[in-house]
């Protein structure tokens, strides 16, 4: 499975990149999430926003990923069709930030942050008031 | 006793083999030889001396791995020698093993110059296991330490030297690190990290010979002397090629190969550090040793082994390092002169890029490294950014910046071949 | 078009006919309203019956009730200008009927001046309803007549003194109204020249149907949703000389989903029905007979909200709200039958018997 | 909002319309209200980590207190208000000011706004109890299907050798499955997404759609068996086969919101493919003149008629939409003989895109009235049958439908319902172009907005809903299609009318 | 008041008709008198259709309406239908792309919203000729009415073009947003229209002759013409002269003004938000 964006309905608003940050938070309030957890949990979504243009992108779940094959430490695998991210034996080498063709993998403060696909549910489908998002397997 | 896949390694490119092997085929029977005595991942070396995990961190598949996916294995035994006339190996121990695909995946071995008075026991390599467990006991007693060499694994070694508390100096033969792959800007913003912690790069220079008394006493190019605990020496990696060579299989710098990693002998691949291949960028054949270069070669191997025709189609040098939290990506002729070069520097983030026929055929992004892969892809795609070159120069730069026109179509997966269902740990 | 009270009712109908052309007298036709008295409240009861004036056969005979012995005059004077009236009498009744204030009735025997026909006849009819106060013309048809008023059938036909007439045809109704007051001109049949209805039923589709009729020149003055249904079979049979089993389909059309599983031909026939006489599809719940010269038929609503059945015996042909009125008018029968929703039930004089065969083959209206 | 000093402006006297409250506790500064606002009234102050508002530039159409994910903001009128005045309202002071500050013609989007009397309100309806069965419309058959065009005052059959056959032919009729259309609004004054929504949720449900006056793009073809094209004053992207793929051919000669005036799509709004549509260059202003010039007259509108039906082959009904005036039941009747086979009717509370705002508010009758009149003169005359009714303007309801239809309507129009379905708040604000829903506008960025796919489902739904309703409420009159429905005035009853109303409606008082 | 279709009620029925035309080969000539606008459209179709005639020769034609506005087929085969005598109003509306050609004088509503095509008139025609005009060609010989070209349009390379040989009364190119109107003024010296181009938003007027400013809509401007204006003007008085039998160089020769809209958006500024 893949999300993918549907360019010609996505207006940009960010709805999915803020539930996305709720959804891995400590407390899935996205009161609390925001306004007192420290530090804030990352969105996983790559929100691209030039003046004129924006994108949505998210990890595309490659059926030949290259953040994996790039991965020198096993902390990328895939389970079951979904890829799948182990932060404890991650040592941030970024091998996968260099190797993926989408620019899906982030790092931030010292972190990879990148999509989990939340357990084949993904929030950000879920809400996206538009359905510029969608699932395609 | 016979097998239709044989490889011989257990690194990268040989679990990169077996994966692909097992996507098209789930009952061809494996056979992995290694001298190893684990599949350990040795880019992880530098970050187990430093701490950042532990002995169990090192191991890149555990040995469940190769039960689940039904591979036998011999690890811990060497291959003497490969008859490719009768498909045979055979093991140090005698046993003697046919094979109907081979896959070379010997690969590399630390390069050490010529040193008056070295010998084997003076001085530290920084690749293997052993490597490893012999520097870290070593570290222990040491006070001072000396690495010849200002290539990635040299520097890394001396971060987690310094970060042991030991007084470190580098020795470098180019008049900047990391010579090969950075300019003179990005050089010069390293060579500064290592300073601010107290590292001494001793550059244009090298050492000419080795002499003991408590400590080892090395004499430089420029003269001078200098006293150390501990000598490291670092300078590169060559293919370890003898097993192919003495086989009758065409080697040059590293075992020939083709796109789809054929040696000069049928049913004979080889993979990762051990091969020369064909730098799709600097458009010439050389070792190129690096993780996902190796586990790609590997995989495509799996592929024709497994009788699916597959192309290695781009290959060229990446490196993604980090020293002291200062993070660099580069990949191709990053640190060319030839071709228009456009660069941004602003405190130590750092954006290069090397444009030839308005196509990216290198980059260096220092600092904030961001989402570094989507140039890789614009190289692999040669596609002409001259159109928005000065976009590629924002932190931010992403598909965004690149016309609709093309933007979803680079946005679409091509996937080649195979599909990756399950990589298990 | 203020003023007007719609009728409410659930009543009871039943009509009898001799396929031969025999006539027989009320005898049958007042059993069978007795046996279904529990139908009617006695606020309405009334027949018409068909070939009672053979002497005057090719004369309109006009049942005139006036509600005051002074509008006679104004009656009489309007029939003279218009008509050649050739007979002119108190229709004969028995006031010691169990009745509720009867007005008085006339019946004339005209023939229009200058030649003209029917149209002409209905035209002046309407202005005698509309135009005199107190005066209704109850029917205009030849060779037949209503016979109608506020009491229960048996009354009524006590009052008319039925039992003295002979027809060949007879419809009856009995009548249970809910919200307005007895009224003589409100009591069933309804009629217009030799067309007569009875009707079991609430029409929902009134107002639709009333305006649709106003636009051809029905006017609605009866009080009561009955008339336009024989203003309907009017406009439909005489006067576009359509045939009962298409009339029926207009009355009752089939649904839209049943059309759509219709072969092509069938399909825009119905549809064809449907869009142009859409507003004469008459909604609700009814039942009606409707009687003319040689002919009678019975039909419901399209989802049978009200009951029909039919019988034969012999050459008598019954329809009738109960099996049990046929059955106590003639006891055994030769055949029962209840038709579907919208399906209408035919008695017919054998000399008419070509026109029934060609309905029948025409396989579309089965 | 950045409260900088503004220089080269002229001092506004103005109130703002709205107040933005925001509540502290709630807000997480995520920006999507800055993000969602066109008319950029919402901002970050990174200085002092605070959202702002700039409420002179907000409408009121909620979109960011639909789209705050914490539902942090409340937009409500503004307090701040002048003395109250009876006659000098807070709308007419305002409307004075900004003709003070800008010389023009105020122009407004959406339907009339004032309290004209709503004569929906004052009707109700009839139900069955005891003397005739309700009939339950989910368990039995229940018919909204309706025909619009011409029909026969009767059909004549053959009975040639047994067999029966239809000797009339019958006039062009199209066939909808419940009887309401979505009235004309053109694409370049709604958004291609917008507009699609309409022509897919149409063909879906089985009714039309309405092309407006700015044609029909050719990708767009295919749904035109449930369009109605319009040929209006300005001949928009009128060609042969528009024309053609059409169910309904609509002659405009005028709307509800504007009797009388012409149409105005300023050059902005004629984007690239906006211009392909209409057939004018890019940025050209799309001008539709007042009246159309072929048609002075009722003869030249027979002209016109005819001249489409020749175009067509007369394979298609042609149906003329007016606006109800005064003498809208004359005008009908000429309109029924000059050839038309449908007439739309257009009351004074039909939307608009653009228009006069005094023009808007105080042009035209209500559409209740006018249906009415219309129904009954055509009756008189007999030729009730001769067109299709179709009333349109201020339908808000199932049950102003129902009303509509037993005043004598064959169909309805809704337009404002179908865009209220698809997300509009009513804001007014149609003629900037600007529209934070996506409906009103054609920047690409903002139609976006708009997924067809969402959108033609809610109008679906609509359409759906309404026609359950309608089942419901002829059910409750123990009616099991409409046709028995439409002109039944005696399901009708008058509340709080006077006896004029009464009598121009042609229904009793409650109780009568 | 009886009710009446006015085409369908006084039609016949197209077998009844069928004496009335002949049919040659790829020609089918067909006698208009008495039929009725309905009558010889279905006619015109039954003869393209049925017999496959490229070529329609209409004789006797007095006053009836809308001559080939029903032979539109997505089929795009190119119609030449010839007249004599005296078409009535909307000749040619909604034309797709045929020829017509008439032998007389024609009525109002000359190619109204025609889309393709040519319409030649030798004779004068009556008002809103070449109303909304989407493209194609007219060529009246003589004068036009009133609200001539109102509302032409063009599209890109779909440039309509209108010559007329005489002038034109009141309200020339009103509310024109595209195409192009050449008025050559043959007979008289003086143009007599008032309120030209009133509104015009688009397109080129040429005139030939003397016009005064106060005939002219606010709206306009009046601009020299440059060479790509004599070029276009050459192609086309050219081609006019051709069809009537008129001097080109002559006509060519004279002096030529040319009216341009000031403005895409004449009306942006009278409007507030």
């Amino acid at each position: 499975m893949r999300i993918v964006v549907k360019p010609e309905v996505c207006m940009g608003c960010q709805i999915c990149e803020i539930w996305c940050l709720v959804a891995h938070s400590m407390s899935k309030d996205i009161l609390n999430a925001f306004l007192l957890e420290k530090p804030r949990a990352k969105p996983r979504i790559v929100v691209e926003r030039n003046p004129s243009e924006y994108l949505i992108l998210q990890c595309r779940n490659c059926e030949e990923p290259k953040c994996m094959f790039a991965c020198i430490s096993g902390a990328i695998y895939k389970d079951n069709g979904v890829l799948k991210y182990n932060e404890e034996k991650c040592v941030s080498c970024l091998s996968c930030v260099m190797a993926c063709p989408y620019g899906a993998v982030k790092f931030e403060d010292g972190k990879i942050v990148r999509c989990d696909l939340c357990n084949l549910d993904p929030v950000c489908v879920k809400v996206c008031p538009n359905k510029a998002l969608e699932v395609v397997s | 006793m016979k097998f239709e896949n044989v490889i011989i390694g257990n690194s990268s490119a040989a679990i990169g083999c077996v994966e692909a092997i097992r996507e098209i085929d789930s009952d061809a029977d494996i056979l992995m030889v290694s001298a190893d005595r684990q599949a350990y991942s040795r880019a992880l070396i530098p970050y187990y001396l430093r701490g950042k995990i532990e002995l169990e961190g090192l191991l890149y598949r555990r040995q469940e791995f190769f039960e689940r996916l039904n591979v036998e294995t011999k690890f811990g035994i060497r291959v003497e020698r490969i008859d490719t006339n009768k498909k045979e190996i055979t093991l140090e121990n005698g046993e003697i093993v046919g094979y109907e695909k081979l896959l070379i995946a010997t690969g590399g071995k630390p390069f050490i110059p010529k040193i008056e008075g070295l010998n084997a026991r003076d001085f530290f390599t920084f690749q293997t296991l052993e490597d490893v467990l012999r520097i870290k006991e070593a570290v222990e007693k040491a006070e001072s330490a000396v690495i010849l060499g200002a290539g990635i694994i040299g520097l890394m070694l001396a971060e987690a030297l310094v970060e042991k508390g030991l007084e470190v100096k580098v020795v470098e033969l180019a008049d900047r690190v990391l010579a090969p792959v950075l300019d003179k800007k990005t050089s010069e913003i390293v060579q500064r990290k290592f300073a601010e912690k107290g590292v001494e790069i001793l550059l244009n220079n090298t050492i000419l010979e080795v002499r003991r008394n408590e400590k080892k006493i090395l004499r430089l190019k420029d003269g001078r002397e200098i006293e150390t605990d501990l000598l490291a020496i670092a300078v590169g990696v060559v293919p370890n090629a003898e097993l192919a060579k003495n086989a009758g299989i065409k080697v040059n710098r590293g075992i020939v190969v083709n796109k789809r990693m054929e040696t000069s002998v049928k049913d004979v691949y080889a993979a990762g550090d051990c091969v020369e291949i064909f730098d799709s960028i600097a458009k010439t054949s050389r070792p190129i040793p690096l993780w996902i270069t190796a586990y790609m070669g590997g995989r495509i191997a799996g592929f024709n082994m497994s009788g699916i025709p597959r192309d290695l189609s781009f290959v060229t040098a990446m490196n993604s390092m980090h020293f002291f939290d200062y993070y660099i990506i580069t990949a191709g002729l990053s640190n060319s002169e030839d071709g228009e070069v456009i660069s941004r520097l602003e405190g130590e983030n750092y954006r290069r890029f090397v444009l030839r026929d308005g196509k990216i055929v290198g980059f260096i992004i220092a600092g904030k490294v961001g989402r570094a892969g989507i140039f890789t892809r614009l190289m692999e795609e040669e596609l002409e950014v001259s159109g928005f070159k000065d976009k590629l120069l924002n932190d931010n730069f992403g598909y965004v910046d690149i016309p609709e026109a093309i933007r979803w179509n680079l946005l679409k997966e091509k996937v080649k071949f195979g599909v990756v269902r399950d990589a298990w740990i | 078009m203020r003023g007007f009270e719609k009728v409410h009712d659930a009543c009871g109908l039943f009509g009898v006919i001799d396929r031969s052309g025999s006539r027989f007298d009320s005898d049958m036709v007042v059993t069978a309203m007795k046996n279904m008295k529990v139908r009617g409240n006695g606020l309405g009861g009334g027949f018409a019956a068909y070939g009672i004036y053979p002497d005057f056969k090719d004369y309109y005979a006009l049942h005139v009730m006036l509600e005051t012995s002074e509008v006679r005059k104004d009656v009489e004077s309007f029939l003279e200008k218009n008509f050649d009236v050739v007979n002119a009498e108190e229709i004969p009744t028995n006031l010691e009927a169990n009745v509720f204030r009867p007005p008085v009735f006339w019946r004339y025997f005209v023939m229009p001046k200058n030649d003209e026909g029917d149209d002409y006849v209905v035209s002046k009819v309407m202005e005698i309803n509309t135009k005199i106060d107190g005066a209704y013309v109850i029917s205009s048809g030849k060779n037949m007549g209503v016979f109608k008023g506020v009491g229960f059938p048996e009354d009524i036909a006590e009052f008319f003194l039925l039992h003295e007439y002979r027809g060949y045809m007879w419809i009856g109704h009995s009548r249970f109204p809910t919200n307005t007051p007895g009224w003589w001109g409100g009591a069933h049949p309804f009629n217009i020249l030799d067309w007569s209805v009875v009707h079991n039923g609430e029409i929902s589709s009134y107002g639709t149907n009333k305006r649709y009729l106003e636009m051809r020149g029905y006017f609605c003055t009866l009080l009561t949703d009955t008339e336009v249904m024989a203003y309907a079979v009017d406009l439909l049979m005489r006067k576009q000389g359509l045939p009962i089993e298409i009339v029926a389909k207009i009355l009752a059309p089939p649904m839209w989903d049943q059309i759509d599983r219709m072969d092509e031909k069938s399909k825009k026939i119905y549809t064809a029905l449907r869009i142009t006489y859409a507003p004469l599809l008459i909604n609700g719940p009814w039942t009606i007979i409707v009687a003319r010269h040689g002919e009678m038929f019975g039909i419901t609503d399209r989802i049978r909200l009200r009951p029909i059945t039919s019988g034969e015996k012999g050459d008598l042909f019954f329809v009738s709200s109960e099996e049990a009125a046929i059955r106590a008018a003639c006891g055994e029968l030769d055949r029962v039958y209840t038709p579907m929703g919208g399906e209408p039930v035919v008695g017919r004089l054998y000399k008419f018997e070509k026109a029934e065969r060609r309905s029948q083959r025409g396989e579309v209206f089965a | 909002m950045k409260f900088l000093l503004k220089k080269d402006e002229m001092f506004s006297f103005m109130l703002p319309e709205f107040l933005v409250e925001r509540r502290g506790d709630r807000c997480i500064k995520c920006r999507v209200c800055e993000r969602q606002c066109g008319f950029g009234v919402h901002s970050y102050d990174e200085m002092s980590n605070t959202m702002r508002a700039d409420e002179m530039k907000c409408v009121g159409c909620q979109r960011c207190a639909v789209m705050c994910p914490t539902k942090a903001l409340i937009i409500r009128p503004h307090p701040s208000d002048y003395r109250p005045n009876a006659n000098w309202t807070r709308e007419k002071i305002q409307d004075l000011k900004k003709q003070a500050e800008s010389g023009g013609v105020i122009l407004t989007g959406s339907g009339c706004d004032k309290p004209y009397r709503i004569y929906w309100d004052h009707i109700v309806l009839n139900a069955a109890q005891v003397t005739n069965p309700a009939i339950d419309p989910l368990r039995e058959p229940m018919e909204l299907r309706t025909f619009l065009g011409r029909k026969h005052d009767k059909l004549e059959f053959a009975f040639d050798g047994g067999e029966i056959e239809l000797v009339t032919e019958l006039y062009p009729n199209v066939q909808i499955e419940t009887p309401i259309l979505f009235s004309a609004m053109s694409y370049g004054a709604i958004s291609y997404n917008a507009f699609k929504s309409l022509a897919m949720a149409a063909s879906e449900y089985g009714t039309l759609f309405n092309t407006g006056e700015g044609g029909l793009p050719k990708e767009l073809r295919k749904f035109g068996k449930n369009a109605v094209v319009q040929c209006a004053s300005g001949r928009f992207g009128v060609d042969p086969e528009y024309l053609n793929v059409a169910a309904v051919v609509e002659i405009k000669i005028g709307q509800g919101a504007k009797p009388g005036i012409g149409g105005h799509l300023p050059g902005e709004k004629v984007t690239k493919p906006i211009s392909v549509t209409r057939m004018i260059p890019e940025g050209t202003d799309a001008l539709s003149p007042a009246p159309q010039h072929d048609i002075y007259s009722i003869e030249d509108l027979s002209t016109l008629i005819y001249a489409l039906k020749e175009a067509t082959n007369y394979e298609k009904p042609v149906s003329v939409k007016i606006a109800a005036v005064h003498n809208v039941a004359a005008i009908a009747s000429g309109i029924a003989r000059a050839g038309a086979d449908i007439i739309a009717i257009d009351g004074i509370r039909g939307g608009t895109g653009a228009a006069p705002k005094i023009i808007r508010d105080n042009v035209g009758i209500p559409i209740e009235l006018a249906i009415a009149s219309v129904d009954e003169r055509l009756r008189r005359e007999g030729i009730r049958n001769k067109v299709s009714l179709i009333a349109a303007g201020g339908i808000r309801n199932s049950a102003d439908v129902v009303k509509a239809i037993a005043l004598g309507a064959d169909a309805i129009y809704i337009g404002t319902p179908a865009l209220i379905a698809m997300g509009c708040t009513l804001c007014q604000k149609c003629h900037t172009g600007i529209c934070n829903w996506g409906i009103c506008t054609q920047d690409p960025q903002l139609s976006k907005r708009l997924n067809p796919e969402i959108a033609s489902k809610r109008l679906v739904n609509l359409l759906k809903a309404w026609s359950n309703e309608i089942k419901e409420m002829l059910g409750a009159m123990g009616i099991n299609a409409i046709e028995s429905l439409r002109g039944n005035r005696e399901m009708l009853r008058g509340v709080g009318l006077q006896e004029w109303e009464l009598e121009v409606l042609g229904i009793k008082g409650a109780g009568e | 008041m009886k009710f009446y279709d006015l085409f369908l009620d006084f039609s016949r029925k197209l077998d009844e008709l069928i004496p009335r035309i002949r049919v040659q080969g790829d020609l089918a000539e067909i006698d208009a008198k008495d039929l009725t606008h309905k009558e010889i459209n279905d006619l015109i179709r039954y003869a393209v259709f049925e017999h496959n005639c490229n070529k329609i020769r209409l004789l006797n034609v007095v006053g009836q309406r809308y001559i080939g506005t029903r032979i539109f087929s997505r089929n795009p085969r190119k119609i030449s239908v010839e007249i004599f005598g005296y078409p009535g109003n909307d000749l040619g509306a909604f034309l797709a792309g045929h020829k017509i050609v008439v032998h007389g004088n024609a009525q109002d509503g000359v190619g109204n919203t025609m889309d393709d095509g040519e319409i030649i008139v030798h004779g004068r025609a009556g008002d809103v000729v070449a109303m909304s005009m989407r493209g194609g060609r007219i060529m009246i010989r003589d004068d036009v009415g009133y609200r001539t070209a109102i509302h032409m349009k063009e599209y890109k390379e779909k440039v309509p073009v209108l010559i007329v040989g005489g002038t034109s009364q009141d309200f020339l190119g009103e509310y024109m947003a595209g195409g192009r109107v050449i008025l050559l003024g043959l007979y008289s010296a003086k143009h007599r229209g008032r309120y030209i181009g009133t509104g015009m938003h688009g397109g080129i007027i040429y005139v030939r002759g003397k016009l005064e400013p106060w005939q002219v809509g606010r709206e306009v401007g009046i601009l020299e013409l440059s060479s790509e204006d004599f070029k276009f003007l050459e192609k086309h008085v050219g081609d006019f002269c051709k069809e009537f039998g008129f001097n080109a160089d002559e006509i060519l020769g004279d002096k030529f003004v040319k009216l341009l809209p000031v403005s895409k958006r004449p009306y942006g500024k009278v409007y507030v938000y």
